[in-house]
C-alpha cells in the first residue's frame, strides 16, 4: 500500500482542527459545519478503502500463504530519540485490529459530525465543537494506529485532552468546567501508572516498539532477568501499571468516577467519546499487547477480576439512575468491563483464545449500537430538553424514529438474537465458561442486568406515562441530520452480528471460524428475555411496584442511586485529605518555616544591627570611653605579652 | 643653671601643671577652666623652655595662650549668659571618667616607672652642648631635604588659611 | 575582537543600552524602536548563530566549543574575556532572544519612566548574553552579577505589592547564592592547575588539565552547586522565587523565570559537573533528594495557591527542580531532557506570566478567586493561557511533555532503588500539575463571570499578540519537532560524559584498592 | 637627686588623664575643647621631653610639636567657630542637647 492514503487518514483530522480553530471565528456556522463533516467524510471513505483492502485485497503484503494476517508499519518516522535504543516514532501499523478501529472510529465520528450539525445548531462556539471533533478524530486515531507503546501514550493523552475540551464544552456552566477537569485528573492519574509502565517495560526490552514486544514475549521475559518486585515479577507490574492506564480511560472501578460525570458534555461527544471510542481505549491497549500479557497470567487475572466487579457494580448502579445519559454511561462502564473480562479469560489453549477475538467483536458491536444509543438519547434530551427520565414518559407516538431505532439499541445490548449484540455477547460468554465456570455464570448474571436496566429506561422513556408536560410543548423527531445517523446505526446493529468475525480479527491473526455454543447461547438469551419480562411487568405502565421496591429497600436504592458512594470517597480523598491536609500543610510550611528561616536571617541580621546600633549614639562622649578603654586594655595586653 | 634652681623650678611647673590640670576639668564655671587652663599652658611654656627650646617656649605662649585662650575667652562670652553655671555632675558620669582615667593613670604610670630608660639621662647631661639655636630651627623650617620641613610649614599655612576662610563661613549669620 | 561572532551579542545590548540613553524621557516611540530592533537583531543574531554552528558541525568541526575567541583582561590573575559555544549555548542563547523580544512586546506600555526600564532591562538581558557565551569562569560570574542586580530595581521600582520586600529578599539571596559560588569559583581556579604559574579561569582548559582532588572537590562542589541551585530554585533556597515573581513587573517575571532561572541551571552543569565530576558522581545523591523535594513539594505547594503568579512561582519550582534533577543524573538523555525542560520551562513561563501581566493589567487583581469566566470576555488570552497550561502540564505535542519524558526515560536508566524511587516520585508531579493547572483554568477562564466589571474588559491588543504568538510557535515547535534539538544538545554532552565516566572509574578504583 | 625623663613624664601624664576626664565628663562643649586642648599639650610635652632626653643632637620632635601647635590652633578656630554656630541655631552648647545628627 502506498504511504499517502494512510498519512491522510491522519493528516486531515488536524488540518481540519488547525483550520477550524484558528480560522474558524471568521467563518459562518455552516461552513465550519460542512467542512468538518466533509474532512471526516473523505477520512472515512480512506480509512474504509485501506482497511478493507487490508482484509481483502489478500495481498501478500498483508496476508502470507497461511491466512496469517501480518502487522504492517505502512510508515515509522523517527520523532524523537532518547537514546540510540530507544526510539520513539510515529507511525502508522496496519493489522487487524487497528484496521477494524479504523472502521469503528470513522464510521462513528462522521455519524456524529453528521449528527451534531442538527444537534449543535444556534449554539455558540459551533466552529470549536467541530475543531475539537477533528481533534479528537486525530488522536484516537493516531492512537490506534499506533506502532509503538510511546506513540500510544502520546495520542493517549491527546484524547485525554480533546475529551477534556469536549465535556467543557459548555465551560459557563460549572457543572461542566469540574467534570472536564475530573475526567482529565483521573486518567492523569492513571496515565501515571501507564507511564511507569512504559518505563519499566522500556527498560528492560530497550525498545518501544510493539512489534518486536508483541511477537517475541519469550525474550523481553527473559530480559528482566528473572528480576521481582514485591513478589512479583517486574514484568507483572510493568503490565499491571499499563493496564492501570487502561483502568482509567475505560473507566474500570476504582478509576470509573469520571465517566458519569463526563455526561455534562454535549451528547454526541458522549456518543463518541465516552461510548464508542475513547472509553475503549484501555480494551485496546490490552488487546495491543496482548501477547505479552498472556505470558505474565497474574496480569490477566488482575484484568478479569478487575473488569467483572466493575461489570457487576456498574450494572447494579445503571438500574437506580434517573438521568438517561448516566444510565447508558454505566452501561458503558458495565460492557467495557465486559471486554476487559473476555480479554482477561482468553488463553491461547482455550479454543485458540477466542476470548480475545469476542472481546474485540463486542467492541465493535458495542461501538455501533452504544453510538446508537446516545444519539437516540441526544435526540430526546434535544426534544425534551432535560435528561432525566422523569421528564419523559410516552414518548414512542410522539417520537417514531427515535423509539424504533433506540428499541434496536436496547435489544442489541440486551443480546436477542438476531441483533448484533447477541452474537458477540454470546461469544464472550462462551469464552468465559471455557475458563472457569464462574466467570461465566457471574457474567450472565450481569448480562440479565443489563437486559434488566436497558428496559426499564426504555419503558420509562417510551411507555410507562405520558407526560402532562406534552400539553405545552409537543417533542417531535429530530431534523433528518439527527435521524439519519440514528437508522444507519440501528440497521448496523441488526446486522453487523452476522459479520464472519474471527475471520478477520483473532489473537494470532488466524483465521477462526465461529460457532454459537448453543449451551451458553440458550442460558443467555432466556436470562436476558426474563430479565426483559421483568422490566416489561415493572414498568410498562405506571404502576406502583417500582415505588414499593424503593421504599421497600431505602439503603439499597440510596446506595445505588450514589453510585455506591465512591464519588464522596473520592472527594474526601482528594479535597479533604490530599489538598486540606497534605497541600496546605505543604503550603504552610513553606511559608512558615522555609520562608520564615530566610527571613529569620534577616531579622537576625537586622536585630543584631539594631542592637548595637546603640553603640553609633553619635556622642563623642561614649565613643572617647570605649575608645580610650580599648586602648588601654590594647595597651595592656601587649604590656602583659611583652614582659 | 645650677642643679638646685633646677629642681625647684620643675617643682613649682609640675606642681602648677598638675593643680591647675585638675582644676581645669573640675571647676563648674566655665571661665575660670579657661584661666586654669591657661596656667596649664603657660607652665608648660616654662618647662620648655627649662628643657632649652627657647623657642617653642615663645610659640607656645604666643600661639596658645596668647591666641587660643583668647579665642576660647571670645567662645565662652559669646555662648554664654552670665551666672550661667555649668550643671552638677550625674554619679554616672563621674564614675565613668573617673574608672576610664585611673586605668588610664595606672598603666601609663606603670609603664612610666617600670621602664628603665625613663630613668636613663639626666637633665644635665641632656642639655649640654644642645642647645638649639635659631639658626638651625630657620633652616631646618625653610629647607626641603631630609629632616627639613618646608612642605610641612606651607601645608599648615594653607590649613590655616582655610581656617580662616571656614571660621569666616561656618560662623557667618545666615 | 570583533570580528568574534558572540562578543556581538553583548555588544548589541551595550549598543541599545547607549541607544536608550539617547532617548529622550517622553518619547515612547523612540525608546520602542531601539528596542523593537535591538531585540530583532539578537534574535536574527541568535537564528543565524544556531544555522552556522549547524553547518559547522555538519562540515565536521569536531571541537568542543566553536566561535571560541579569548582575549587578556586581567594579567596577574589570568583572567581573559574568553567566549565559545557548544550546541547548549546556541539554544540558550536562543531562548534568551526569544524571551528578550517577546519581553520587550510584553512591556510595551510600561509605565513609569519607561527609559529607566528598558534600560534596566538591557542590561539584565546583557548579563544573561554575556553568562552564555563566556568559557571563562571569572567573566561569567561577573555577567551573572550583571544579571543580577538590575533584577533589584526592576522589581523595586516598576513590581506590584510588597516590591520593596520582595526585591531585597530576592536580591539578598541570589546574593547569599552568588557569595557561595564565588568561593566555589575561586576554589576551583586555586585547584585548577599542578602548576601554580598557570591556574586558569578558562572551563576548557580546566577540564582538560589534571583533576582537583577530590577531598577539595566535594567542598568546590556543594558551593558551586548550592550557589548556582539558589538561582535554580532549588529546596530549600526557593523562597525568593514566589515573592519575586509575584512582585515583578511582567517583561522581568518573564526574563527571570524564563532565563534567569535557566542561568542556574547551566551553571550547574557547565561548572560543577562537568569542573567536578568525581564530587558531582560521589555527592550527586544529596542534591537529588533535595532536588525531587522541589519537584513534588513545589507542585504541591501551587495546589492551594490564589494568586496567579504564586501559582506559577511554585510550579517554576517544581519545572526548575526537573531541571536540576535530571542534570544530576549524569547521563546523556536525563542531560538532554534537562535542557530541553530549560528551554520548555523558559518558554511557558514566560508566556504564563506575560499572560498574567496582561490579564492583571485589565482586571487589577490576581486573586483566581475574584475571577472567572475570563474566556467569554478575552478569548484569545483565554485560549493563549490554556496552551500554556497545557504545555505546563505535558501535553504531546507542546514543549513540555518532550522534555519531561526525555528526564524521565533518562533517569530511569539507573536501576538502583533510590533512583528508581526518585524518579517515580517526580514522575507523580505530572498528576499534580494537571490538578493546579486546571484548577486555574477552571477558576480563571471557565465557569461564570464572577465580576460584573469584568465584562467590559477588552482582548489582546496587537503588541500582545506579538509577545505570545512568538512564544508559542517556539513552544509548538519544540513540541512538535523535538529531535533537532535533541541532537544539536545530545553532542555537547560528550565531553560532559566522558569526564563522569572516568571519575566514576577512578572513583571505582580508587574504592577497591 | 637629678632630673631625668621620668619627671617631665609624670606631669604630662596627669595632665593628659585630666583631659581624658574632662572630656568624658564636661557637658559644655566648649569645657570639652578644653580638655581636648589639655591632653593635646600633654602630648605635645612628651615629644619635646623625648626629644630631648632620647636623641638630644635632633630636633624632630620640637618640630612636631611647632607644627602641632599650629594645627591646635586651627582647630580650635574652627571648633569654636562651630560651637558658636550651634549655639546660634539651638540656643545651647550642652553636648546632651545636641542630638539632631545622630543615627
Amino acid at each position: 500500500m502506498e504511504m499517502t492514503l494512510p498519512i491522510l487518514i491522519l493528516a486531515i483530522p488536524i488540518t481540519m482542527f488547525l483550520i477550524l480553530g484558528i480560522g474558524g471565528v471568521y467563518m459562518s456556522k455552516k461552513m465550519a459545519g460542512v467542512l468538518g463533516i466533509l474532512g471526516m467524510g473523505v477520512t472515512m471513505c480512506i480509512a474504509y478503502y485501506v482497511a478493507l483492502t487490508y482484509f481483502f485485497s489478500g495481498d501478500p503484503a498483508f496476508i502470507d500463504a497461511q491466512g496469517l494476517r501480518l502487522q504492517v508499519p505502512v510508515f515509522d518516522w523517527l520523532w524523537l530519540a532518547f537514546t540510540n535504543a530507544l526510539q520513539v516514532k510515529l507511525g502508522f501499523l496496519l493489522d487487524p485490529i487497528s484496521a477494524m478501529m479504523l472502521i469503528v472510529i470513522t464510521t462513528i465520528s462522521f455519524m456524529v459530525h453528521l449528527y451534531s450539525w442538527g444537534y449543535m445548531e444556534g449554539e455558540k462556539g459551533f466552529q470549536r465543537f467541530y475543531a475539537f471533533l477533528s481533534l479528537f478524530s486525530f488522536s484516537m486515531l493516531g492512537l490506534v494506529v499506533a506502532t509503538n507503546i510511546f506513540q500510544m501514550y502520546i495520542f493517549w493523552e491527546l484524547v485525554g485532552v480533546s475529551s477534556y475540551l469536549l465535556i467543557g464544552f459548555y465551560y459557563k456552566l460549572p457543572s461542566a468546567v469540574s467534570a472536564s477537569k475530573k475526567a482529565f485528573i483521573v486518567t492523569r492519574f492513571a496515565d501515571l501508572g501507564f507511564l511507569i509502565g512504559i518505563l519499566i517495560l522500556s527498560f528492560y526490552c530497550k525498545t518501544f516498539d510493539f512489534i518486536p514486544i508483541t511477537n517475541d514475549p519469550t525474550s523481553v521475559l527473559a530480559s528482566t532477568g528473572g528480576a521481582t518486585f514485591m513478589g512479583a515479577s517486574v514484568l507483572t507490574w510493568a503490565l499491571v501499571l499499563i493496564f492501570v492506564g487502561g483502568m482509567g480511560k475505560s473507566a474500570m472501578m476504582p478509576l470509573h468516577i469520571w465517566l458519569p460525570d463526563a455526561m455534562e458534555g454535549p451528547t454526541p461527544v458522549s456518543a463518541l467519546i465516552h461510548a464508542a471510542t475513547m472509553v475503549v481505549a484501555g480494551v485496546y491497549l490490552v488487546a495491543r499487547m496482548f501477547p505479552l500479557y498472556l505470558i505474565e497470567e497474574a496480569s490477566l487475572l488482575f484484568v478479569t477480576c478487575v473488569g467483572a466487579i466493575t461489570a457487576f457494580y456498574a450494572a447494579v448502579v445503571a438500574c437506580c439512575q434517573i438521568d438517561i445519559k448516566r444510565v447508558l454511561a454505566f452501561s458503558t462502564i458495565s460492557q467495557i468491563a465486559f471486554m476487559m473480562v473476555a480479554l482477561g479469560v482468553a488463553r491461547p489453549e482455550l479454543h485458540d483464545g477466542f476470548g480475545y477475538m469476542a472481546s474485540m467483536f463486542h467492541l465493535f458491536t458495542h461501538a455501533m449500537f452504544k453510538a446508537l444509543l446516545f444519539l437516540g438519547a441526544g435526540a430526546l434530551i434535544h426534544a425534551v430538553h432535560s435528561n432525566d427520565y422523569t421528564a419523559m414518559g410516552g414518548l414512542r407516538k410522539y417520537m417514531p424514529i427515535t423509539h424504533w431505532t433506540f428499541l434496536i439499541g436496547c435489544l442489541a445490548i440486551a443480546g436477542i438474537w438476531p441483533f448484533s449484540g447477541f452474537f458477540s455477547k454470546d461469544e464472550m460468554l462462551a469464552a468465559m465458561f471455557a475458563n472457569h465456570w464462574f466467570w461465566g455464570a457471574w457474567m450472565t448474571m450481569v448480562a440479565g442486568l443489563t437486559a434488566f436496566y436497558m428496559f426499564r429506561l426504555y419503558y420509562l422513556i417510551f411507555w410507562w406515562e405520558e407526560n402532562p408536560h406534552y400539553k405545552e410543548h409537543k417533542p417531535h423527531d429530530a431534523p433528518w441530520q439527527m435521524s439519519l445517523p440514528l437508522i444507519i446505526l440501528a440497521a448496523v446493529s441488526c446486522v453487523a452480528g452476522f459479520i464472519p468475525f474471527g475471520e478477520f480479527v483473532t489473537w494470532n491473526r488466524m483465521p477462526y471460524h465461529i460457532h454459537i455454543e448453543l449451551p451458553v447461547a440458550a442460558t443467555s438469551l432466556t436470562v436476558a428475555i426474563l430479565a426483559i419480562a421483568l422490566a416489561t411487568v415493572m414498568y410498562r405502565k405506571k404502576n406502583p411496584i417500582p415505588s414499593r421496591l424503593k421504599a421497600a429497600m431505602p439503603g439499597l436504592w440510596q446506595a445505588a442511586h450514589r453510585r455506591f458512594y465512591w464519588d464522596e470517597i473520592y472527594m474526601f480523598i482528594t479535597h479533604k485529605i490530599i489538598f486540606n491536609i497534605i497541600c496546605k500543610s505543604i503550603a504552610w510550611f513553606d511559608r512558615h518555616v522555609i520562608d520564615a528561616t530566610m527571613d529569620g536571617f534577616a531579622k537576625i541580621t537586622q536585630k543584631t544591627s539594631f542592637a548595637i546600633r546603640g553603640m553609633q549614639s553619635g556622642s563623642i562622649q561614649t565613643y572617647i570611653v570605649w575608645y580610650f578603654l580599648g586602648a588601654v586594655l590594647l595597651a595592656g595586653i601587649t604590656w602583659i605579652c611583652i614582659f | 643653671m645650677d642643679q638646685v634652681g633646677n629642681i625647684i623650678l620643675y617643682f613649682v611647673t609640675a606642681l602648677v601643671i598638675i593643680v591647675f590640670s585638675v582644676m581645669t576639668v573640675t571647676s563648674r564655671k566655665i571661665l575660670r577652666s579657661a584661666t586654669y587652663l591657661l596656667f596649664v599652658l603657660l607652665a608648660t611654656a616654662v618647662m620648655y623652655f627649662q628643657l632649652g627650646y627657647q623657642f617653642l617656649g615663645a610659640v607656645q605662649i604666643a600661639v596658645y595662650a596668647g591666641g587660643i585662650m583668647v579665642l576660647f575667652v571670645f567662645a565662652i562670652l559669646l555662648t554664654h549668659r552670665p551666672n550661667q553655671d555649668e550643671q552638677a555632675l550625674t554619679s554616672h558620669k563621674r564614675v565613668l571618667g573617673i574608672t576610664c582615667s585611673a586605668l588610664g593613670a595606672i598603666l601609663l604610670l606603670f609603664a612610666l616607672f617600670t621602664m628603665p630608660v625613663c630613668e636613663g639621662t639626666t637633665l644635665c647631661q641632656a642639655l649640654t652642648d644642645n642647645n638649639v639655636d635659631m639658626n638651625a630651627i630657620g633652616t631646618a623650617l625653610l629647607g626641603t631635604d631630609k629632616f627639613q620641613y618646608l612642605l610641612p610649614f606651607e601645608a599648615v599655612s594653607v590649613l590655616l588659611l582655610a581656617c580662616i576662610i571656614g571660621g569666616v563661613v561656618v560662623a557667618r549669620k545666615r | 575582537m570583533f570580528s568574534n561572532f558572540l562578543i556581538w551579542f553583548v555588544i548589541v545590548p551595550v549598543l541599545m543600552l547607549i541607544g536608550l540613553g539617547l532617548c529622550r524621557n517622553s518619547s515612547m516611540k523612540a525608546i520602542r524602536t531601539v528596542m523593537v530592533v535591538g531585540s530583532t537583531i539578537l534574535l536574527a543574531m541568535s537564528l543565524w548563530l544556531c544555522v552556522d554552528f549547524l553547518a559547522q558541525r555538519a562540515a565536521g568541526a569536531a571541537d568542543e566549543m566553536l566561535f571560541t575567541g579569548s582575549w587578556m583582561w586581567y594579567e596577574p590573575l589570568n583572567i581573559h574575556l574568553a567566549v565559545g559555544v557548544d550546541g547548549i549555548s546556541v539554544l540558550m542563547l536562543i531562548l534568551s532572544s526569544v524571551i528578550v523580544f517577546a519581553g520587550t512586546f510584553a512591556s510595551w506600555k510600561i509605565d513609569p519612566l519607561p527609559k529607566n526600564f528598558f534600560l534596566w532591562f538591557t542590561l539584565l538581558s546583557t548579563g544573561v548574553f554575556g553568562f552564555f557565551i563566556s568559557i571563562d569562569m571569572f567573566t561569567m560570574f561577573m555577567f551573572y552579577e550583571v544579571a543580577l542586580i538590575p533584577m533589584y530595581l526592576l522589581i523595586g521600582v516598576w513590581g506590584t505589592g510588597r516590591k520593596e520586600y520582595s526585591a531585597m529578599k530576592l536580591t539578598l539571596m541570589l546574593m547569599g547564592g552568588s557569595a557561595f559560588l564565588m568561593l566555589g569559583l575561586f576554589g576551583i581556579y586555586w585547584h585548577s592547575s599542578a602548576d601554580p604559574n598557570s591556574l586558569t579561569w578558562n572551563i576548557l582548559e580546566i577540564s582538560n588539565n589534571a583533576a582537583i582532588d577530590p577531598g577539595w572537590q566535594n567542598y568546590l562542589f556543594c558551593l558551586t552547586f548550592v550557589g548556582f541551585g539558589v538561582l535554580g530554585a532549588m529546596f530549600p533556597f526557593h523562597t525568593w522565587s514566589p515573592d519575586g515573581h509575584a512582585c515583578a513587573p511582567t517583561a522581568v517575571s518573564m526574563l527571570h523565570a524564563g532565563v534567569l532561572m535557566k542561568l542556574g541551571g547551566y551553571g550547574c552543569f557547565r561548572i560543577a559537573i562537568f569542573l567536578l565530576p568525581q564530587a558531582a558522581n560521589e555527592l550527586a545523591w544529596f542534591f537529588i533528594i533535595l532536588t525531587g523535594i522541589s519537584i513534588v513539594y513545589g507542585a504541591f505547594s501551587a495546589c492551594v495557591q490564589t494568586d496567579l503568579k504564586y501559582i506559577n512561582a511554585y510550579s517554576s519550582v517544581s519545572h526548575c527542580g526537573m531541571v536540576l534533577f535530571a542534570i544530576l543524573m549524569l547521563n546523556t538523555t536525563a542531560m538532554t531532557g534537562a535542557i530541553l525542560q530549560m528551554l520548555s520551562h523558559g518558554l511557558m513561563t514566560a508566556l504564563f506570566f506575560a499572560l498574567i501581566g496582561m490579564i492583571y493589567g485589565r482586571t487589577h487583581t490576581r486573586d483566581i478567586r475574584q475571577m472567572g469566566g475570563l474566556m467569554k470576555i478575552m478569548p484569545y488570552l483565554g485560549v493563549c493561557y490554556m496552551i500554556a497550561g497545557f504545555a505546563s502540564l505535558g501535553l504531546p505535542g507542546l514543549s513540555g511533555f518532550v522534555a519531561e519524558m526525555t528526564i524521565f526515560f533518562g533517569s530511569f536508566e539507573h536501576a538502583d532503588t533510590f533512583h528508581r524511587v526518585f524518579v517515580i516520585a517526580a514522575t507523580c508531579s505530572i498528576v499534580i500539575t494537571a490538578v493546579y493547572i486546571l484548577r486555574v483554568v477552571g477558576k480563571l477562564l471557565l465557569g461564570p463571570v464572577q465580576d460584573e466589571h469584568h465584562l467590559k474588559l477588552t482582548d489582546a491588543t496587537w503588541f500582545e499578540r506579538v509577545a505570545t504568538i512568538t512564544l508559542i510557535v517556539c513552544i509548538a515547535a519544540i513540541g512538535c519537532f523535538p529531535n533537532w534539538i535533541n541532537e544539536t544538545i545530545q553532542h555537547s554532552f560528550t565531553p560532559i560524559i566522558e569526564v563522569i565516566n572516568q571519575a566514576a572509574n577512578s572513583g571505582a578504583m580508587a574504592s577497591v584498592m | 637627686m637629678e632630673l631625668t625623663m621620668l619627671w617631665y613624664l609624670v606631669p604630662s601624664v596627669i595632665m593628659f588623664i585630666c583631659g581624658v576626664y574632662g572630656f568624658i565628663t564636661r557637658h559644655n562643649l566648649i569645657a570639652i575643647l578644653l580638655s581636648l586642648e589639655l591632653m593635646l599639650n600633654a602630648a605635645d610635652l612628651n615629644f619635646v621631653v623625648f626629644n630631648r632626653f632620647l636623641f638630644p643632637g635632633a630636633m624632630e620632635g620640637m618640630f612636631f610639636t611647632l607644627f602641632s601647635i599650629g594645627i591646635a590652633a586651627a582647630e580650635t578656630a574652627i571648633a569654636v567657630a562651630i560651637v558658636v554656630n550651634i549655639y546660634r541655631a539651638i540656643g545651647n552648647t550642652d553636648i546632651n542637647e545636641i542630638k539632631k545628627m545622630r543615627f
